[in-house]
């Protein structure tokens, strides 16, 4: 039963392809390939945590104050993780250190936590939330080397285009991130439509 | 009457802990943070006056004139060589970038020629004005002469000019007024001869 | 920034950086709630409530509390808890006051909690050290520029559905793309203050 | 290390969590919606389709009226006895006896039967064929088997099958009435669960006129009606109308009709 809540998050709810969460951080930092793995790491480590502890004091927390509890939860994880890895780990937090507070208001955290944690057991929460949280470092991944790829020409700064290639600047701007975004979910929705018939 | 109370001391304990366990990383982490930041700062002043191997801050009546009439400086220091004598001036500044204020740190030595700039902290799209982190940026600066105002232009740049970051010139403009005014201080303090070392 | 009029901070926070064209924040509600105009008015409505209370609350927290006792790092959780609180009260009251606007909103009313555009906004307040006034100056006029930008988007969307649009292109996919010309559109605001 | 820092930062957020705990807790008493507690568990009980069979705006429309008293217990077609059942129970009331019924296809008129006056290639729905003067069948009372009921249906329950001609799954269909609604030609009803004798014809015309257009209409020759020992069908203008309660299946009428018009499975029938 819980696997099916990991691989859940991959592919079939995808936060990012199908239920369209997490876009502020999603359009923000995907410039690039390793930016996109970066918050996707980052905010699967967060997710988990989180899910977990929501899923743990779900009982005591009544329903009227469920936001704020949640919320709360997850701002101080995120502050945890931000201020543990600025001082023990200075070069991944250089890396990293900026997408740490887009963390925070990151919508899927909440969903999850508001729709999945605060009704399920710890262990499936887990899974969900690793679920989750892969699946939006894949889509990341494939977001951001898409706009890396036009946008200067390299993947993790491999130039892929030759040097003679006129970067599309407009997708490193943001609003290359809706275009390369809408025709990524047209192209998903292709694959879907195909696989069904 | 008995839940409202019963919510606002759930509300409190969870906020409490969440309060309590920000409060102990903060402690743990908080000298080291103060440390990452001294080295790398430490570490920056070095890069942008290689000569000097010793740093002192300027302070007293000279620092606050600095800081009120070159605007963005907000901290200067002198560089000193394993004998002893003045090598040069670094001066960190904070100008206004696209996302927020950003750390420049600049480096004159005593023949008025800038020996390097290197951006610290920043809020700038990343892929973009992040850009001014990159070496094939800020390698612009070093050499420049300090007699006049650094130029900052779109396409390729001649005599006293820097090329802009192409897509964030006002990331590149804010970094140069850093520069400009870290030229101005330096001027300044050379007319009153110099600190009294 | 900080010694900006009245009138250069309301024009650079509806046009110039447009929390959802410009500055890509509170983009989930933004793709999430635009499927009508009524509702996204009624979300905009919302969000102007809790960004301008956000705002000014977060403001005295920030300078009577946080930065009277150097708790500088509590800043973010002392934040979220205070717009969480906003957020939930407003879910409340709207429950209460219109249950059809209530049903409308349904799922995107406590995502505005999480919405980057409260946070960012009451971080941006911080960053660009405001006066009181300015605050909330700050904080309405981009929540104005929020609704703009969602009511616009709703009556694109609106359009869209009874557009032809090829089949994998229904639904969220042109509207991604929509939202894409919007903010080039919007681009040509930049520079303007 | 020093504690007070921490000690006053926990503090400090502990207040505030109290202050919006108590604040929000009173506003959610203040601002209390009386919602009434019927209402949500008859939503519950209702399979929650939002279908509309019941003349109501979907479950939330129907649990309401419920409630006030003014829809039926049993007035849930779709979730039929059960659902009628645990909303009686809800509003402790009984529940009326409400008979399982079934959506059938009063048509039998398929290509062999009932050719067509002309080629009909337009958009694909009954709707439509039928503004072209009565679609494109002879029978301007048949099935065209141009599936508008089949789109609108909400359980699947209901399909164009090999010959041409709308039919339905008795096991799927939850008489929600959408399909009889949509119909342009009215040619499905609803019919009890177990009937096995249907008039498989839903024309109105005389005798002589429908024999032209389909060989297995109902030309309303009364034969049924003299043979039948249960008084259970008769000739209402010009088409035969079976009595759901009086009828047994004896299937007599099915025997005896010229025009093989009455549809019913012989092997099943009841002798009596």
């Amino acid at each position: 039963m819980n696997i099916k809540n990991f691989t859940n998050g991959l592919i079939k709810e995808n936060p990012i392809f199908v239920q369209l969460l997490g876009m502020c951080p999603t359009l923000a930092v995907t410039t690039s390939a390793v930016n996109g793995i970066g918050m996707g790491l980052a905010t699967t480590a967060v997710l988990i945590s989180s899910n977990a502890a929501i899923s743990i004091l779900r009982k005591f927390i009544p329903a009227k104050v469920r936001i704020p509890a949640f919320v709360v939860i997850i701002a101080s994880f995120v502050t945890i993780v931000g201020m543990l890895m600025e001082a023990f780990t200075p070069a991944l937090f250089s890396a990293l250190g900026l997408f740490i507070p887009l963390i925070v208001v990151n919508c899927i955290i909440l969903a999850r936590a508001e729709s999945f944690a605060s009704k399920n057991g710890v262990v499936a929460s887990l899974m969900d939330g690793a679920g989750m949280g892969l699946g939006f470092t894949l889509a990341l991944f494939v977001l951001g080397s898409v706009r890396e790829l036009f946008g200067n020409g390299t993947i993790f700064d491999v130039s892929l285009l030759g040097a003679n290639y006129k970067p599309a600047l407009i997708m490193i701007l943001p609003p290359g991130a809706f275009l390369a975004l809408g025709i990524l979910l047209a192209l998903y929705n292709v694959v879907q439509i195909k696989s069904s018939k | 009457m008995k839940d409202i109370l019963k919510t606002g001391l759930i509300l409190l304990v969870i906020s409490f802990v969440a309060a309590m366990s920000l409060a102990l990383t903060n402690e743990v982490t908080k000298d080291k943070i103060i440390e990452q930041r001294t080295m790398a700062n430490e570490l920056a002043k070095k890069e942008v006056l290689p000569e000097a191997i010793r740093f002192e801050d300027i302070t007293g009546d000279l620092a606050i004139e600095i800081t009120e009439n070159f605007a963005p400086i907000v901290e200067s220091y002198v560089g000193y060589d394993n004998s002893d004598s003045i090598v040069g001036y670094v001066f960190k500044s904070r100008p206004t970038g696209f996302g927020g204020p950003m750390e420049v740190v600049t480096g004159i030595n005593l023949n008025s020629e800038v020996t390097g700039l290197r951006v610290g902290s920043h809020q700038e799209t990343p892929g973009l004005g992040a850009k001014g982190t990159d070496e094939a940026y800020y390698e612009q600066y070093a050499g420049k002469s300090a007699a006049e105002m650094i130029g900052v232009s779109k396409t390729v740049a001649s005599g006293n000019d820097i090329q802009a970051i192409t897509g964030a010139t006002i990331t590149s403009n804010a970094i140069t007024v850093g520069a400009n005014a870290s030229i101005d201080a330096f001027h300044m303090i050379i007319e009153q001869g110099g600190v009294g070392n | 920034m900080e010694n900006a009029s009245i009138f250069v901070i309301m024009v650079s926070a509806i046009l110039v950086n447009n929390f959802v064209l410009s500055r890509f924040l509170g983009i989930c509600p933004f793709l999430g709630v635009s499927k009508q105009v009524e509702t996204a008015f009624g979300m905009g409505m919302a969000v102007t409530f809790v960004m301008t209370m956000a705002g000014t609350l977060t403001y005295f927290v920030h300078h009577y509390i946080l930065v009277k006792l150097g708790l500088e790092f509590l800043q973010t959780a002392a934040f979220i808890l205070v717009i969480a609180s906003l957020v939930q009260f407003v879910e409340i009251v709207l429950q209460k006051m219109s249950p059809t606007l209530y049903q409308a909103l349904g799922v995107f009313l406590p995502l505005i909690t999480t919405n980057c555009a409260v946070l960012g906004l009451a971080l941006l307040n911080i960053q660009y050290d405001f006066g009181l006034i300015q605050t909330i100056v700050h904080s309405f006029f981009a929540a104005i520029g929020f609704s703009m930008a969602i009511v616009l988007f709703a009556g694109i969307r609106e359009k869209l559905e009874i557009s032809d649009v090829p089949l994998p292109f229904k639904g969220f996919p042109i509207a991604l793309i929509t939202a894409s010309l919007m903010s080039i559109a919007f681009l040509g605001f930049t520079g303007l203050v | 290390m020093d504690i007070n820092t921490i000690i006053i930062a926990a503090g400090i957020l502990g207040i505030m969590g109290l202050l919006f705990g108590v604040g929000l807790a009173f506003a959610s008493k203040k601002f209390a919606v009386e919602i009434d507690p019927r209402v949500v568990a008859v939503r519950e009980a209702v399979p929650g389709a939002n279908c509309g069979a019941c003349g109501y705006p979907g479950c939330d429309g129907f649990a309401q009226a419920v409630v006030r008293g003014v829809a039926p217990v049993n007035g849930c077609p779709v979730g039929g006895a059960d659902t009628a059942l645990a909303v009686a129970q809800i509003m402790g009331l009984d529940a009326g006896d409400s008979v399982k019924k079934v959506a059938r296809v009063k048509c039998e008129g398929h290509d062999e039967n009932c050719g067509n006056r002309y080629d009909y290639d337009g958009i694909d729905s009954c709707l439509a064929a039928n503004l072209l003067n009565g679609g494109p069948k002879k029978c301007l009372y048949g099935c065209m088997g141009l599936g508008s009921c089949v789109q609108v249906c909400p359980f699947d329950a209901i399909h164009i099958n090999d010959k041409g001609l709308a039919e339905v799954d008795p096991e799927k269909c939850t008489a929600c009435n959408k399909c009889v609604v949509i119909c342009p030609k009215n040619v499905i009803s609803l019919v009890p669960y177990e009937q096995l004798t249907i008039v498989a014809c839903n024309n109105y015309d005389k005798g002589p006129m429908v024999k032209k257009n389909c060989n297995v209409a109902c030309i309303a020759c009364g034969i049924c009606e003299r043979n039948c020992p249960h008084d259970a069908i008769h000739v209402i203008n010009n088409l035969a109308e079976i009595d759901y309660d009086k009828c047994t299946n004896c299937m007599i009428c099915v025997e005896k009709c010229p025009t093989k018009a009455i549809q019913g499975d012989l092997t099943l029938r009841t002798v009596e």
